[in-house]
């Protein structure tokens, strides 16, 4: 579990990588990415507009999720290349990374 | 009125959906109720189950479950070669067609009975053990032999899916349980049924009036295969059940089987197994217009060609 | 008991809210329950509809609708002259008060059905006519004639909100269908409703709660409002009533809906409407004061005041 | 069938979970389930006790509550000198254990009601009485005396919480409207009763298949425990209840009480009261073990053990 | 659809704005979005507390929403002015924006 | 309430602090957070997994929650040091921080 280590005085920081799609993706995405490195990840219930249409959550083939992963960068290179190369092609999804500061970063 | 009021509750969720009201149905409660409805229709098969002997259904069960299979397998030419589908589309939309609307059946139970019509009541059997097959044919006919398939978990998307585990664990407990062990349950499954298959179909209204946009995209192909299937689909329904000697109610009842289009197991599975099928198209077809056609115009066809047949044949 | 037993579960919510309980109902059983009302409400309306030619109804309709403009007409130079209030806050509160709270009317129809008291059925039709007439005057206030209104918006709001599309589903749907056809659906809609209503008082409670704080803010002014408009409101309605030839029920009934405050449909369509008025001054008063005052003391107030006007006329 | 046919809907909900099957019940149904569930029992008891004279009830309230104190103030040792157990989490699950669990005490009388066997109505009471006690007792224990706890908000957190508030407010509303004023109410919250409790059973079936991991992380002891300390507690139940003059429907009832462990209202207590105690010890047990116990085995057992004493001392 | 054109070598980037409002908004911004520019947007329920008292969901006139909408740094700005100017004197409402990496950069 | 006083062309940012926890800590960090200075805060039901195992929110017991909190730099800063002294040890939570630029910066 490679992780990037800052220098001693600057906060820890690690990377947070959101991605929404299809709730049909789920029991996918949470078996896949612990297997990735993940060490724990957030999912919230969402609905939203993409270029897949309207997805108002009003039933299960129209629901959304929103994961969030927080992990060091490696990890978070691994799980973007892995959904974009399994997922992308053929279910609506988008992700975004951000560069956030960790409490107990031993966690991440 | 023709058909059964209940399906006033589905034109009004249209409605709703057309004119852009604020009318929303929680996700939560559209959940609540199919859990409902598969568990209810599970346990008042178990309990009709528990009065026949089982071994008598094993042979029926295998024609109804054989000739089923028809439909997908005959499907798939016909949206590939004429409809020109992309293999993994016309795979899926054919194994929507093939499996069965739980919701359809329960429309056309209610619509029987409000005529006061009876028919087998393990027919529900066949309701489970039509909905999977289907699904099996698709991703089969979607890989075309050419890739191995993950089947483990295909097969176990299916059959430990919610549809099929709610309506077998219903099946089971009411066969165990018999009619009076369900008795106290009766006032919650039973009785309040049909006002939960109303709310249902306010809610697939809804639903139905968003897809609409995506089948004016699809084209005319598509629509003319949404009404013409099920006609086809349920003709061969009601032969098979009158060949196999069921009642007219009966027959009826596995016309419509036949002739639904699966919205609530197929979409989740087809979205996992054969990912480069585009939902629009299956669910579209589905549920925008076979759906609304068996409530309105297919229930009454079917029986009135079940009773034809079984003037035929008597 | 001088008021119906149900507004017991209001009292407990109310406690609990009060006490900081961790009761909390999840806000998608609210809708669910509100859903189920409104729908519930529509389609015992049609039932009734259908037993009566409705011709007959639009006179006595126009009489009642017409009458009803009164209140937010009233309403509104009171609470910007006496009360000070600033004109989209007095326009938004007449609006309120104006149109009709669905749940008052269903415990007054049950505290009557409790003492074996009949009333028209097809008040319902009513219930429909007044909830939205007062909030078109209301934006008409708002606006004071000043500024264009998006009017096309704003009566879709109003007109394709849940609640008129809902009650008005209900009625076409129950007058379509007739008693018969809705019989099945009896056992979820007409049997559960009084408990679905005890369940919805139960959170009304727990939402009023939270509204007491905002009253304290909101003064004394709009306090003696709240308590004085739904009496002078209620004896209009039941003199109306009685002049339009309504029985004691109905005219209690009447003069209930005329002094009860909106808190579904009114916030909704005032919060896009009329976005200046502040809405914790309008719920605060319907919801913390009108509606508790209306379901303690108000509907036998009423029902006392109908019995005299009765008694007077004939 | 030796056990109640509802907790076949346990053993569904324990099989789904155990096969990965994406049946999952929506978390607010969950809510709103255990809602009703809490509504309804207290609804029912405040019926029943507006039948009897209340000061009968206080001596034996005082003699149950007293003896079930002793069943926290017995786990703790034995959790914390044989188990091994850290100070706050052999008194937390001591806490779980004294205090009880409303369905399983649901459970139990649908059993009873099924097989005619009558029981005290008023038990009801003894629920809400034992619900508290042993949260308290747990508190103490994990302090150790040794540190100023919270009282104020540990309290608060169990008096306000929404089990007691719902089912004490359930008591006294149904003791205030009595049988006639709450029958309109009947149709939801007693006919729909068991079919509701069938719904929360498959729901904690999958909740408990989601434990069993925990515990096989937590070792032998606590499955003994698990195993021993329902039949120890019920036996003291039985014991207790027949003492104090109970039927043998009313022994086997508070047996089932002080043998069952609370997972709705201890685990929300502790979590807030004892914080370093492990959750998934104390659910794990209680649910993972106990609950199936009581449902499968336990309930007949001790009414098996209810009817011998009653023997003895008539 | 103006967007800002990174060097080559960076990675995208693009604007995430949050928007937490009233649920009331949600048809009203759901129509203004995409006519603003915004290619998607994601939604989820939410509940909160401000300037306006505590808003705990309870009820629809309660409830809370929380949008969230990647795109570039010229739509987020028109946004950000569209509903300052349309919404934030008279509803709950508060933004913030913050930089973050996208995948699939042509999708925003 | 001290606020950080950036620059007078700088546009105005905060901090953006998101906890994720048990869903039992609601009540607590609600009366918490204005306590220690927030303005306010944005909650949402969450599920996911971390170091104390799946929580799937299928019941209370196994519920989470996610927290936002716009506030100053020094705020964060005393929310962040008091839920890691007072929760930290006995509850499942994990908190991170990120840069963000506020609309109506005074209303944090
Ligand atoms: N620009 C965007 N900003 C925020 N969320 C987006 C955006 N585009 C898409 N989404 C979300 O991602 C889901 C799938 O996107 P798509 O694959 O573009 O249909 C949508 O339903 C939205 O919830
Ligand atoms: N400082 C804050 N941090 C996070 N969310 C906030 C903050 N202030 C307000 N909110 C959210 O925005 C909503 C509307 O805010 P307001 O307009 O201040 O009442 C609140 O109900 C919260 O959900
Ligand atoms: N690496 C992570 N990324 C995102 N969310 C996390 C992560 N780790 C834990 N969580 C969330 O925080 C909750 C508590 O974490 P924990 O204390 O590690 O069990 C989990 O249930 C997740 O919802
Ligand atoms: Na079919
Ligand atoms: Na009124
Ligand atoms: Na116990």
């Amino acid at each position: 579990m490679s992780q990037t280590n800052p220098t001693h005085d600057a906060p820890p920081t690690r990377k947070l990588l959101t991605l929404v799609c299809e709730a049909t993706l789920e029991p996918l995405l949470t078996h896949d990415l612990p297997a990735l490195g993940a060490h724990g990840y957030t999912i919230t219930d969402a609905r939203g507009r993409g270029d897949h249409g309207e997805r108002d959550g009003a039933w299960p083939a129209a629901a959304n999720i929103r994961i969030e992963v927080i992990c060091d960068e490696a990890t978070a290179r691994a799980i973007v290349a892995f959904v974009q190369q399994r997922y992308y092609a053929n279910y609506g999804m988008v992700a975004w990374l951000s560069d956030v500061e960790v409490l107990r970063p031993a966690k991440f | 009125m023709p058909f059964e009021p209940v399906v006033l509750f589905f034109l009004l969720g249209l409605a709703a959906g057309i004119l852009r009201s604020d009318l929303k149905i929680p996700g939560v409660l559209y959940e609540s109720i199919s859990l409902f409805l598969l568990l209810a229709i599970g346990l008042k098969g178990g309990v009709e189950l528990a009065k026949h002997p089982v071994g008598e259904l094993l042979g029926q069960a295998a024609i109804v479950v054989a000739v089923a299979a028809l439909i997908p397998l005959a499907a798939f030419p016909v949206l590939r070669r004429l409809g020109g589908f992309a293999r993994a589309d016309a795979a899926s939309i054919a194994a929507h067609y093939g499996s069965v609307s739980v919701v359809t059946f329960a429309v056309a139970a209610a619509w029987l009975a409000g005529r006061g019509e009876e028919a087998e009541g393990h027919l529900v059997v066949f309701l489970v053990l039509l909905e999977f097959p289907a699904l099996v044919i698709g991703v089969l006919l979607a890989r075309g032999g050419s890739r191995e398939a993950p089947w483990g978990r295909i097969l176990h998307e299916v059959l430990a899916g919610k549809s099929i585990l709610l309506l077998v664990g219903g099946l089971l407990i009411g066969w165990a349980a018999g009619a009076d062990g369900i008795r106290p349950l009766d006032r919650l499954f039973f009785d309040l049924f049909k006002g939960m298959l109303a709310f249902f179909l306010l809610e697939m209204g809804l639903v139905a009036a968003g897809r609409l946009g995506d089948l004016r995209r699809a084209g005319g192909f598509l629509l003319g295969f949404a009404l013409l299937m099920p006609l086809a689909a349920g003709a061969l329904g009601a032969a098979t059940a009158t060949v196999v000697g069921f009642s007219v109610g009966g027959a009826a009842l596995l016309a419509t089987l036949y002739a639904s289009a699966s919205y609530i197991a197929a979409p989740a599975a087809m979205r996992i197994a054969v990912p480069e099928a585009n939902p629009a198209l299956s669910i579209g077809a589905a549920l925008g217009i076979t759906f609304p056609f068996n409530l309105l115009l297919g229930i009454p066809a079917y029986h009135w060609l079940a009773t034809q047949l079984h003037g035929v044949v008597r």
